[in-house]
């Protein structure tokens, strides 16, 4: 098999879970005819038909609304979000109606919402964001943000098999930049591990999406330097890994937390609060994070890479960690 | 169109309504005694157009009530003791305590959707039901209700538009009750009928004395058979009045005496009373045992609840997730193979017939004929695009490579080829 | 009502469509030199209904333009170089780089709003400018353009259906260019014209030919005039159609063929030069003219553009919050003493005078009559509420001690009384 | 003076803003001839008239999307949400259109938005909401949570008089559980700065809003058993005190946090961040954090009660933290 890119393995998963289980239908704006603002779901619509694949008017509440109901009917939608900025203007469907349905009244909503995430193309302030922190921060989702296009796969079909409603990010600077081979058969990745991408000795990096690649490159720079660099890289945020953070924390006994999200109140904390709870007494320096500014994405490229952490900033805290 | 109701149906139309009507007095004593949890939102006045709406529908037919639609859910089977083990917060309510009020539902039995304390969004989840109902070929209708301050709501307009469009089999009822909280209907809009709300989809409204629960029923069933016959959406505006504040706390000091007095002698189970005995469909003797057999399943019902215990504590802990507690199972109407390619394979493309250009005379026609030539199909509108449903390809397991050119929606901009650091 | 043009005007009018439609046309070859940053959303074809909807208002109004709205932009003032730079992110755009398109506004000289990406939500904010001036005495219109697509929002509903309960002087331009990104019009809503939105709100509508700018000055002008005299909003639906895809990434080939020539032959500039020609408005001489000068000033916009840096990288750092770099001052054109107390002082209470009741022969009356009956007083509905205005009290500098008993909107339940521990 | 309820102390706020300027109007649902679900407003329609006491229809996007183009004008908005669970319908306008607008192009958007926020009181699911971390990770907005009614009173005037767009959070359980004697005189709070509620040796408790009142009663048991808390109450969340926090772990060398909010990506995580990042060195102990359950809120008085976090549970931390 040739190698795929993080896009086309998106499509992929989509493709053969519908095929496996009709059950499964797509909705979103411009996803049918189209094939969608990334051309995601290209094809679906001549496969699947117009019963399936949903094509909408301007509605995200809407989209959020009918696929809730329709989940509700035993279906499992996959609804997109054209960019997920747009994700703002369902916010309220999302965290009251979807995450709390089943704890209020034990009604299973298993759906899937995805999109396009993330800066580094030049998208400006509404068409760069990382939302995660907006929804690991609502009990009643599970939030998704993957790294590789076998992870981007495996997870999103976890995602369109899970009983819970899941947010799937994409990061669409990772869409097309990077390739790989995919298994022929069907596979899945579990919901809710993270997985070391590289052993380490001297330092964790605890990282994900389009961060985890910037902070792999800081880590080949960093080994050449004599420090031994071990990343986790999260994959799912919400549940999050406690264990392997924490494993790989009592390993090298210090941590740097890197996102591309902002920073203040950037899942950053999150992990910082978990590694002071669960393994205070191995920490040997003090926990550090690198994060983007705390502003909107800004547009032109020199401020936008300005705004974004980059390789650099990973390296002066790993080396200043490193140091302690 | 007529719909005849036997006198069974007549009677049952009064048992709801008085159930409705006693149980919302009987709430009201309980809030008073302390054994009410959070606040209590009478249905006082508006249970003819409640129970009428509900009584509509069959009973493989969804609803979503809101917090006045206790008399829906009675119809919908729901007994007397589950409303109030709800209010009372005890653990064999239907949501153990969860949550209260009207906020619970049944996927499976009962078709009911809980709904939300955020106005206007069931209206978007009942469609959704509803086109979920088409695709899996259970030919069923979906029903919600909204106050006139909930057609305010973006949700409300994002979900009839969208069921608009889709064509989907959702007769949404607009329970105009005049007052919004303090605010009154002429400040949520300027239009004098909130049905008009309905002419921004381009589908059929109808308005209905709420406080006739005879004529509620009938337009209802015509609505519902409508739906049910793929024509799409319809919009219902009941008039009633809410007899009391927006809740107990609330003594509702905004609303004229006179706005009281005039509603107060439309009373829907008065009014009803008065049809029964003029149209021989009772005597005083029935009348009495309908009261009587009420009272007793009441008390009955508070002796349930009464008895129930507040939930254990550690409830609270559970059932964020599900994680293997239900096993999801679509009902299929229809054989699945239908639905999967190749035979639904279809062009993906418009077909757009009409341009949308500006023409005084033609937009006229078009206009006085477009609310009712909206065919059945959710996916068509029958009047300027058409999908192409020709079957194209065949199935191999594997989605086809993409043809279309892969394109970015953004330009790359001077340092786009770089990506970054 | 018609509102003659002087030759004057009418030449202006020709002068920002082509500058519209050639700025377009520079920005296009940018976007191919890789030198525009991010997406490229064409004007082509919408130039009529952009200028001529804008030149229908004066300088003290406020805009809030859309992605396709340049030509509202320029005859607000704004100079071909600053589309440019925006579109090019560099320092001297009006932005300075942090956004791009038309993303950009100025609140104390020019009366813009810079938009956001999500659609609708201008719709909101325009109504509150409008409110906001009618209470400093401005006497000002606010104008901002939607998509088709656009009127699906809840944004729109809700901004739209808050100006219409607040008669303020907003003017809705619904740009029906035929298609949201792929999708038609008819896969919004079925309705044939987009007007038809305004019945859901009580307010008036025009529908206009998008591509005749003399046909869009009209329309607005009335509407201008008729929410400057306080009788509320109006929504006007131009229909054209967008020449191009979505964006520069988009060939729109989901565009039949036919429907691209059926506008090509309506080009709206293409028209307007054989309408000046036909009403001796011009001979060949002025057209050259025009062209000659619009060619210089794109080519010196580009100068200035291209000499324009990017921003210095500390930039992105600077003005999340303002610190002391504005001074904010209301521009008052009534004394700020009519907006005090004791002189506003009302009851509070709704004077509500129609019980809102079933009556089918008034209620087919009223409706007739609704879109005209609206008061231009934002405090008041004509038909049904009027708030009571009588002076109460004096001012005394502090609150009054609160009269109305305090209630809490929840009841206290079984375990109120303890708080928690 | 007599002494004056929260609730009190918010209405004398508005109120007297409102003479002093203007500019300063109200909008919201039911805020005018009602006065307002919780009576905030009652008699600011009599005083100050229907042009500056706006009630409005259901339709939160519409009340933050006009409060904002008031502000464009000029105006001083102050706006309602009934709830502040029912923030959710606004989202969009808020972290969107409010949030970026000074950011982008320079437009100061000088608006507050209020509403009455928390749980205790049996709300139930739908209206219990503590919503500030959705906010304080949006950078452009400030966002303030009083426990006393002098704070609430001088915070909000800050709020009014401040040129950014304010977050006034108000904790519902507080309105009229607390009084306090006010100063006849004008005067205001500085927003961004915590308050010592109680000074202290041996640990540092950092909370806000209701949580500072039970912390507080804890504080008082716990010097019982010789364990001497010191309190800080952060009274805004964004920006962060850091200095207030840090000056006072720098003291105590041990942090605790509590907060109503729940738990996973709650406030806690970001002052565990900013500890570890500025006082590392000076840790004797884990950071801990006593929080709500990860869950919607509950309606049962029981399942509440078990919900919330409550003075036992920020006894056994601290006692935990103060023996370590
Ligand atoms: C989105 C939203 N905003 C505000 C509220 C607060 N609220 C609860 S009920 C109510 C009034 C509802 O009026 P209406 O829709 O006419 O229904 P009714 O109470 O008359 O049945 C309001 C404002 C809410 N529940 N949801
Ligand atoms: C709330 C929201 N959802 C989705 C989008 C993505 N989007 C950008 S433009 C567009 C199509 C807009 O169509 P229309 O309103 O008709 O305006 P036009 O592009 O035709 O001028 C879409 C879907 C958006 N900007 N905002
Ligand atoms: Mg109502
Ligand atoms: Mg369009």
């Amino acid at each position: 098999m040739a190698p795929v890119t993080m896009l086309e393995a998106i499509r992929q998963a989509i493709f053969e879970e519908m095929e496996r289980d009709p059950a499964v239908v797509a909705i979103g704006e411009d996803i049918g005819v189209y094939g969608g603002a990334f051309k995601v779901t290209a094809g679906l619509l001549e496969r699947f038909g117009w019963e399936r694949v949903i094509d909408t008017p301007i509605s995200e509440t809407a989209i959020i609304g009918a696929a809730v109901g329709m989940s509700y009917q035993g279906l499992r939608p996959i609804a997109e979000l054209q960019f997920i900025d747009f994700i703002a203007c369902c916010f309220n469907q999302i965290t009251n109606f979807v995450a709390k349905s089943h704890y209020r009244w034990g009604a299973p909503v298993p759906m899937v919402m995805r999109g396009p995430s993330g800066g580094g193309v030049h998208g400006g302030p509404f068409h760069s964001a990382n939302p995660e922190m907006y929804f690991v921060h609502t009990p009643g989702l599970k939030v998704i943000y993957p790294s590789t296009a076998y992870d981007a796969k495996g997870l999103l079909k976890s995602a369109i098999r899970d009983n819970n409603p899941v947010l799937f990010l994409e990061h669409k600077f990772l869409y097309r930049r990077i390739k790989e081979e995919l298994p022929e058969d069907d596979y899945t990745v579990p919901i809710g591990k993270a997985i070391v991408r590289r052993e380490g000795r001297d330092l964790t990096i605890v990282t994900y999406a389009a961060m985890m690649h910037s902070s792999l490159e800081a880590a080949e720079t960093l080994a050449k330097e004599g420090v031994d660099v071990e990343i986790v890289d999260l994959r799912t945020l919400l549940p999050l890994d406690k264990e392997t953070i924490l494993q790989s924390v009592k390993k090298t006994n210090k941590l740097l937390i890197v996102h591309e999200d902002t920073r203040t109140g950037g899942i950053a904390g999150e992990i910082a609060a978990v590694a002071c709870e669960g393994a205070f007494e191995d920490l040997d320096g003090p926990i550090l994070r690198v994060t983007a500014k705390d502003s909107p994405v800004p547009f032109s490229p020199p401020l936008e890479e300005r705004f974004l952490p980059n390789v650099n900033d990973i390296l002066s805290a790993a080396r200043e960690l490193a140091a302690y | 169109m007529s719909y005849p109701l036997t006198r069974d149906q007549h009677l049952e139309l009064y048992y709801y309504m008085k159930l409705n009507r006693m149980l919302d007095e009987q709430l009201v004593r309980l809030f008073r005694q302390n054994k009410v949890v959070g606040g209590l939102y009478s249905n006082l006045g508006q249970e003819a157009t409640s129970v009428g709406t509900a009584y509509a529908l069959e009973k493989r037919d969804w609803i979503a009530p809101m917090i006045r639609n206790v008399g829906g859910l009675l119809v919908k089977g729901y007994k007397p003791a589950d409303i109030l083990m709800q209010y009372m917060a005890r653990y064999d309510s239907p949501t153990k305590g969860k949550d209260g009020t009207s906020h619970f539902g049944d996927l499976k039995g009962r078709h009911v959707v809980s709904p939300i304390s955020m106005l206007g969004d069931l209206v978007p989840v009942m469609t959704g039901v509803a086109i979920a109902g088409r695709y899996l070929g259970q030919n069923i209708v979906t029903m919600t209700w909204v106050g006139d301050g909930a057609t305010s709501t973006g949700a409300f307009h994002e979900g009839l538009n969208f069921a608009a469009t889709q064509h989907a089999p959702l007769v949404l009822v607009v329970e105009n009750n005049q007052w919004a909280y303090s605010t009154p209907v002429a400040k949520q809009v300027p239009i004098h009928d909130l049905a008009d709300r309905a002419k921004a989809y381009g589908i059929p409204s109808a308005i209905v004395d709420g406080n006739d629960v005879v004529a509620v029923y009938q337009a209802t069933k015509e609505a519902v058979d409508r739906c049910r016959a793929g024509k799409g959406p319809v919009l219902i505006e009941a008039k009633t009045m809410r007899m009391k504040g927006h809740a107990q706390h609330d003594p509702a000091e905004y609303v004229p005496k006179k706005m009281f007095e005039y509603w107060e002698a439309r009373d829907p189970i008065v009014r009803y009373e008065k049809y029964l005995t003029e149209n021989n469909l009772w005597d005083e003797k029935t009348k009495s045992d309908f009261v009587a057999r009420i009272e007793k399943e009441l008390n009955d019902a508070l002796e349930v609840a009464e008895k129930s215990p507040f939930p254990p504590p550690e409830l609270a802990e559970q059932g964020v997730y599900c994680d293997g507690c239900h096993t999801i199972e679509a009902e299929w109407k229809r054989s699945k193979k239908e639905a999967m390619p190749p035979q639904s394979s279809v062009k993906p493309e418009w077909e757009v017939t009409d341009f949308g250009g500006f023409d005084l005379a033609s937009t006229m026609a078009k206009q006085s004929a477009a609310a009712g030539a909206n065919g059945g199909n959710g996916a068509k509108s029958a009047r300027t695009v058409a999908a192409a449903q020709k079957s194209t390809g065949k199935s191999n397991g594997r989605p086809e490579k993409l043809k279309v050119a892969a394109r970015v929606p953004f330009g790359r901009g001077p340092k786009g080829k770089e990506g970054r650091k």
